[in-house]
């Protein structure tokens, strides 16, 4: 059953570095921060595989603090850009083919 | 088991509650008065320990090493202690607010004492050099370092200025990359040997077990220290915030800041590393220090700043002590033990010569507005008391008697020419000669008749210099004289407690 | 039991994994910034969802599957709310670059 | 399989890393650390050291990230200066990967199983009734050491401070951000925060016999603060009050009275009372978070900009 757990750990992690990988080449900041969500989610999942798959009930505090700080980073990135302090000329969320 | 070394790491740090609760005034007082604590204590330390002839120690919590911290006094580490107290206190006198501070004239002159922030700071160092020299575990000496790096910066940047800020970043960014290598050796050793205390840690070394690894850990480690050392080629650092912060901050980065990894890479190359070992990596230290003496000595000679052409005699000076490596290590008796009291008084002596020249700087540079050599002619009629501090400061780094650097630089000669190292013996002679050439360059242009300077058309302003600050600065150079006064033999003193060992201290 | 238990937890978490994938899919391949939104935040509640059901049967004791209840709820909220927080700082960096572009459609 | 696992994770690591590196602007940058740390998190979770792997994700992913992003927003867009030297990347990932490679070599050359003091530190925490190893390292066998890293943290505030124009240090921080916050912010602000304090407790009551414990919980809850100023629910401190220096000079200066007290009761500096170290040990915790919360959260919010006008 571990095994299983883990393998399943692993496909999550592959897909989150794969959403991380393609927008990360061809997006804009925002996107860039939903990959970084993307990622935040994907842990979260691992984590909550790795608890029974290694019997260590502790894990379970590391995802509740992903969970919890996941947020933290989207509000900062708010409030750091906010449209004062927009560029003039940076493009807008193109549409992408 | 000895309480005085504990109160010598906390009661600095004791001073840090008025300063951050009450009025600047009060906490000020009270942190003088915690500088002046902290000199008895270390002056206790210092007379017990040559009382006793033996080390004394301390084991914080009950849990002896290895699994605890210790805390250890020898000769060494008691004469560093003292010394870096006194530097401290006399430092914070010349920081304080004095009378006739709080005047308009004065206030717009920018000669008030120094914001609250700096005695916070200057406690603080009080706290991580007593650390670094007491403690005996590798990663208590790791923290050690960190409270000087972050009690150290801020001296840099107090005033807030551009120049000051990006001297302060680099000078943050070496010191933590010093901070990182350090740790890396130190988990490199707790892999090998599953021990950070150095009494337990000699003894294992002792037995060559650790091959290849424990000499890249300790490589590591010394490449930390020498950062944070300035030691060359790693003292890019060194010159922009040492000579562009406030004077009484430059006098303690530069008299005892650096003096801490110093006394940390003396540590760790005598007292840790088996004498081999030791044997292999002395030259190394040498060429550095040696590269230091020349490069930065005659950088200092083309500066055209009184404050840089200090801050580039720090990094030449401090390749003194490395000079001591190759010539302690030689296992030749005698020589060997006058190399090493040479290079321990030569770092006494420099901290005490250089806070007296910082601080004579300063107020040579309050006096007349600007620090530019080339209009600093005659400055002697205005700031008689600061160009003789400054002066018999030099006195000392030029290595003529009497001075401390007289005796410390015969004693490195002298053990140099008795092991035939003829390469290190000349590197002496040089520095000694370049020292002369920056420092006399000073004092000339301060004795000159002020009109000589004509051409420039600028007189000599009507201020006057801080009268009692001079008297500080003096009084520290008129100290490193008296280090002068030693006899040149080998100082029993600084062998007490060495080799390390907790022999007797444990409970 | 414990053969029921493990295939239970084998078709949740495999599930679970699949509405990940649809939400990777989806924030890769939807044209527009608004709309991946949407699947990132498919991907946080409903995969995490059915990875917490499918994980229950496995939990130690009845504390660590409310623990696991708990992740679960917190990221719903957190992602619900981050999903508005970047929504919000999208339409603010569109509105103050003031591109001659239009806004985005609101269809994929 | 768990080996597939590592394998999977430790590439998806190397790739974030080079992520950092090799984006060419600064805020992708800083997004992309964010996301390094939270890999950085699992890779302590597969190395068995979940207390650091709470404190990676808490500092690492996530205060560091709104320090950066602070930064970031400071910066020009522009750089001022051209990059220095086309040479100098290359060199500089040269030495970076020899440098790596020699790590690897001596790291690999360690004895094995590893000589340790896990032997001596499980024989003698029993007497102190915690259940958390690095607890009892922390704040019993190594208590010095926390003790003086609580110093530490104050000071880097001091230097935070030092930086500010009024050299007194009065005044409040200015705002994280420079308009109103927006209403979904608000929103995350009010609901997550008490959550996120409650989750800070827990780790701070867990941190005594499992993972966790006075950073970890310190960390949350100046993340929490965070969230509260960028959710605009709070207003940021006045840099000259004198409850919230007490607040910063609890924790180490509680630590300091507790081992002056030490001599008194077990005859040695840092000596815990004989049978009441649990209760003394957890006392010092709630002590040390508090100033950890509070210092963190104003290290970040940055220096006093100096005395207001009435």
């Amino acid at each position: 059953m571990a095994d299983l757990l883990f393998a399943a750990a692993t496909l999550l992690l592959l897909l989150a570095a794969a959403g991380l990988a393609a927008l990360w080449r061809a997006g804009n900041d925002v996107d860039r921060m939903l990959a970084v969500q993307l990622l935040g989610a994907a842990g979260i999942a691992v984590l909550l595989l790795l608890t029974p798959a290694t019997g260590d009930p502790a894990l379970l505090d590391t995802a509740l603090l992903l969970a919890l700080l996941a947020a933290l980073a989207a509000c900062a990135y708010r409030a750091a850009f906010g449209p004062a302090r927009q560029k003039a000329g940076t493009p807008p969320a193109v549409p992408r083919p | 088991m000895s309480a005085l070394l504990v109160l010598a790491i906390t009661a600095p740090l004791l001073g840090l509650v008025p300063l951050l609760l009450l009025g600047p005034r009060t906490g000020e007082r009270a942190a003088l008065g915690m500088l002046a604590v902290n000199v008895a204590i270390t002056a206790g330390i210092a007379e017990r320990v040559a009382q006793g002839g033996r080390a004394l120690g301390y084991v914080v919590g009950g849990f002896a090493p290895p699994l605890g911290v210790g805390l250890r006094a020898d000769g060494f580490s008691a004469a560093m202690m003292l010394m870096a107290a006194l530097v401290l206190l006399f430092t914070g006198l010349f920081a304080m607010t004095g009378p006739g501070d709080m005047t308009r004239k004065v206030k717009a002159r920018g000669s008030a004492g120094m914001p609250a922030t700096f005695f916070i700071l200057l406690l603080s160092l009080a706290c991580a050099l007593n650390l670094a020299f007491l403690a005996q575990d590798l990663f208590t000496l790791y923290v050690a370092l960190e409270l000087l790096t972050f009690a150290a910066v801020p001296l840099v940047c107090l005033e807030g200025k551009a120049g000051q800020l990006s001297a302060a970043l680099t000078y943050l960014l070496f010191a933590l990359f010093g901070s990182v290598l350090y740790l890396l050796g130190v988990v490199l050793i707790y892999g090998l040997y599953g021990t950070l205390d150095i009494a337990h840690l000699a003894g294992l070394m002792a037995q060559g077990t650790g091959g290849a690894t424990a000499g890249a850990a300790l490589a590591l480690m010394s490449a930390g220290l020498m950062a944070k050392a300035a030691l060359f080629p790693l003292h890019l650092w060194l010159p922009p915030a040492h000579s562009g912060a406030p004077p009484a901050a430059s006098a303690v980065l530069s008299a005892v800041v650096i003096k801490a990894p110093l006394f940390l890479l003396v540590r760790l190359w005598s007292d840790l590393a088996p004498l081999p070992l030791t044997q292999v990596a002395g030259p190394v230290f040498a060429l550095c220090g040696a590269a230091a003496i020349v490069f930065c000595g005659v950088v200092a000679l083309a500066q055209e700043r009184l404050k840089l052409l200090i801050a580039y005699s720090t990094a030449a000076q401090i390749g003194y002590l490395c000079l001591m490596f190759p010539l302690a290590a030689s296992d030749d008796g005698p020589w060997s033990a006058l190399a090493w009291t040479g290079g321990t008084l030569h770092l006494v002596s420099h901290a005490l010569s250089k806070a007296a020249m910082f601080l004579a700087a300063g107020l040579i540079a309050e006096t007349m507005g600007h620090d530019r050599l080339s209009g600093l002619g005659g400055v002697g009629r205005v700031a008689p008391v600061s160009v003789a501090a400054f002066g018999l400061g030099g006195l000392s780094l030029m290595g003529l008697p009497p001075s401390g650097g007289f005796v410390a630089k015969v004693m490195l000669l002298t053990s140099a020419l008795q092991q035939g190292a003829w390469w290190i013996a000349t590197v002496v002679l040089v520095g000694g000669l370049l020292a002369g050439g920056y420092v006399l360059r000073v004092v000339v242009i301060a004795l000159q008749h002020p009109d000589s300077d004509a051409a420039s058309g600028r007189g000599l302003p009507d201020a006057r210099e801080c009268r009692w600050r001079a008297l500080i600065a003096l009084a520290l150079a008129f100290g490193a004289m008296l280090v002068g006064f030693m006899p040149l033999a080998p100082l029993p003193f600084l062998d007490i407690g060495r080799p390390v060992t907790w022999e007797g201290l444990l409970p | 039991m414990s053969l029921i238990a493990d295939a239970f937890t084998l078709v949740f978490v495999a599930a679970g994994i699949a509405f990940f994938a649809a939400g990777t899919l989806g924030l890769v391949r939807l044209p527009q910034t608004l709309s991946r939104i949407h699947a990132l935040t498919k991907a946080d509640n409903v995969g995490l969802a059915l990875i917490v059901l499918g994980l229950l049967p496995q939990a130690a004791n009845v504390l660590e599957g409310a623990k696991m209840v708990a992740v679960w709820l917190l990221a719903q909220l957190a992602s619900g709310a981050v999903a508005q927080v970047m929504a919000e700082a999208v339409m603010a960096e569109t509105k103050a670059t003031k591109d001659a572009a239009p806004p985005e459609e609101g269809h994929p | 399989m768990s080996l597939v696992f590592d394998a999977v994770l430790c590439l998806v690591l190397l790739a974030g890393a080079l992520g950092v590196v090799t984006t060419g602007a600064a805020r992708p940058a800083v997004i992309a650390f964010i996301g390094y740390g939270l890999l950085l998190g699992l890779a302590w979770v597969r190395l068995a050291a979940v207390d650091v792997a709470l404190t990676e994700i808490a500092i690492g992913s996530g205060i560091s990230g709104v320090v950066l992003l602070r930064c970031v927003r400071a910066l020009p867009a522009e750089p001022l200066t051209p990059a220095p030297n086309r040479m100098l990347k290359p060199l500089a990932a040269v030495v970076s990967i020899t440098i790596a490679a020699a790590l690897a070599a001596v790291v690999l050359a360690l004895p094995e199983p590893a000589p340790s003091r896990a032997a001596d530190v499980a024989a003698a925490l029993p007497a102190t009734d915690l259940g958390n190893p690095v607890t009892g390292v922390l704040l019993v066998f190594r208590a010095l050491d926390t003790l003086l890293e609580k110093v530490v943290l104050l000071l880097s505030l001091v230097g935070v401070w030092a930086l500010s124009r009024d050299p007194a240090c009065r005044g409040r921080p200015a705002p994280l951000s420079p308009e109103p916050a927006p209403a979904p912010s608000a929103f995350l602000a009010r609901v997550l925060a008490p959550i996120g304090v409650l989750v800070g407790l827990y780790l701070l009551w867990a941190g005594a016999d499992h993972p966790g414990g006075a950073f970890q919980s310190g960390a949350v809850l100046a993340a929490m603060g965070l969230l509260l100023v960028m959710g605009d629910q709070i207003r940021t401190p006045a840099a000259e009050s004198r409850g919230l220096r007490l607040l910063l000079l609890a924790g180490p200066f509680g630590f300091l009275a507790v081992g002056f007290a030490g001599w008194a009761t077990a005859g040695v500096f840092l000596g815990y009372p004989p049978g009441a170290e649990k209760a003394v040990i957890i006392a010092v915790e709630v002590a040390i978070t508090v100033s950890i919360a509070v210092t963190l959260g104003l290290i970040v919010l940055g220096p006093p900009a100096g005395e207001e006008r009435p």
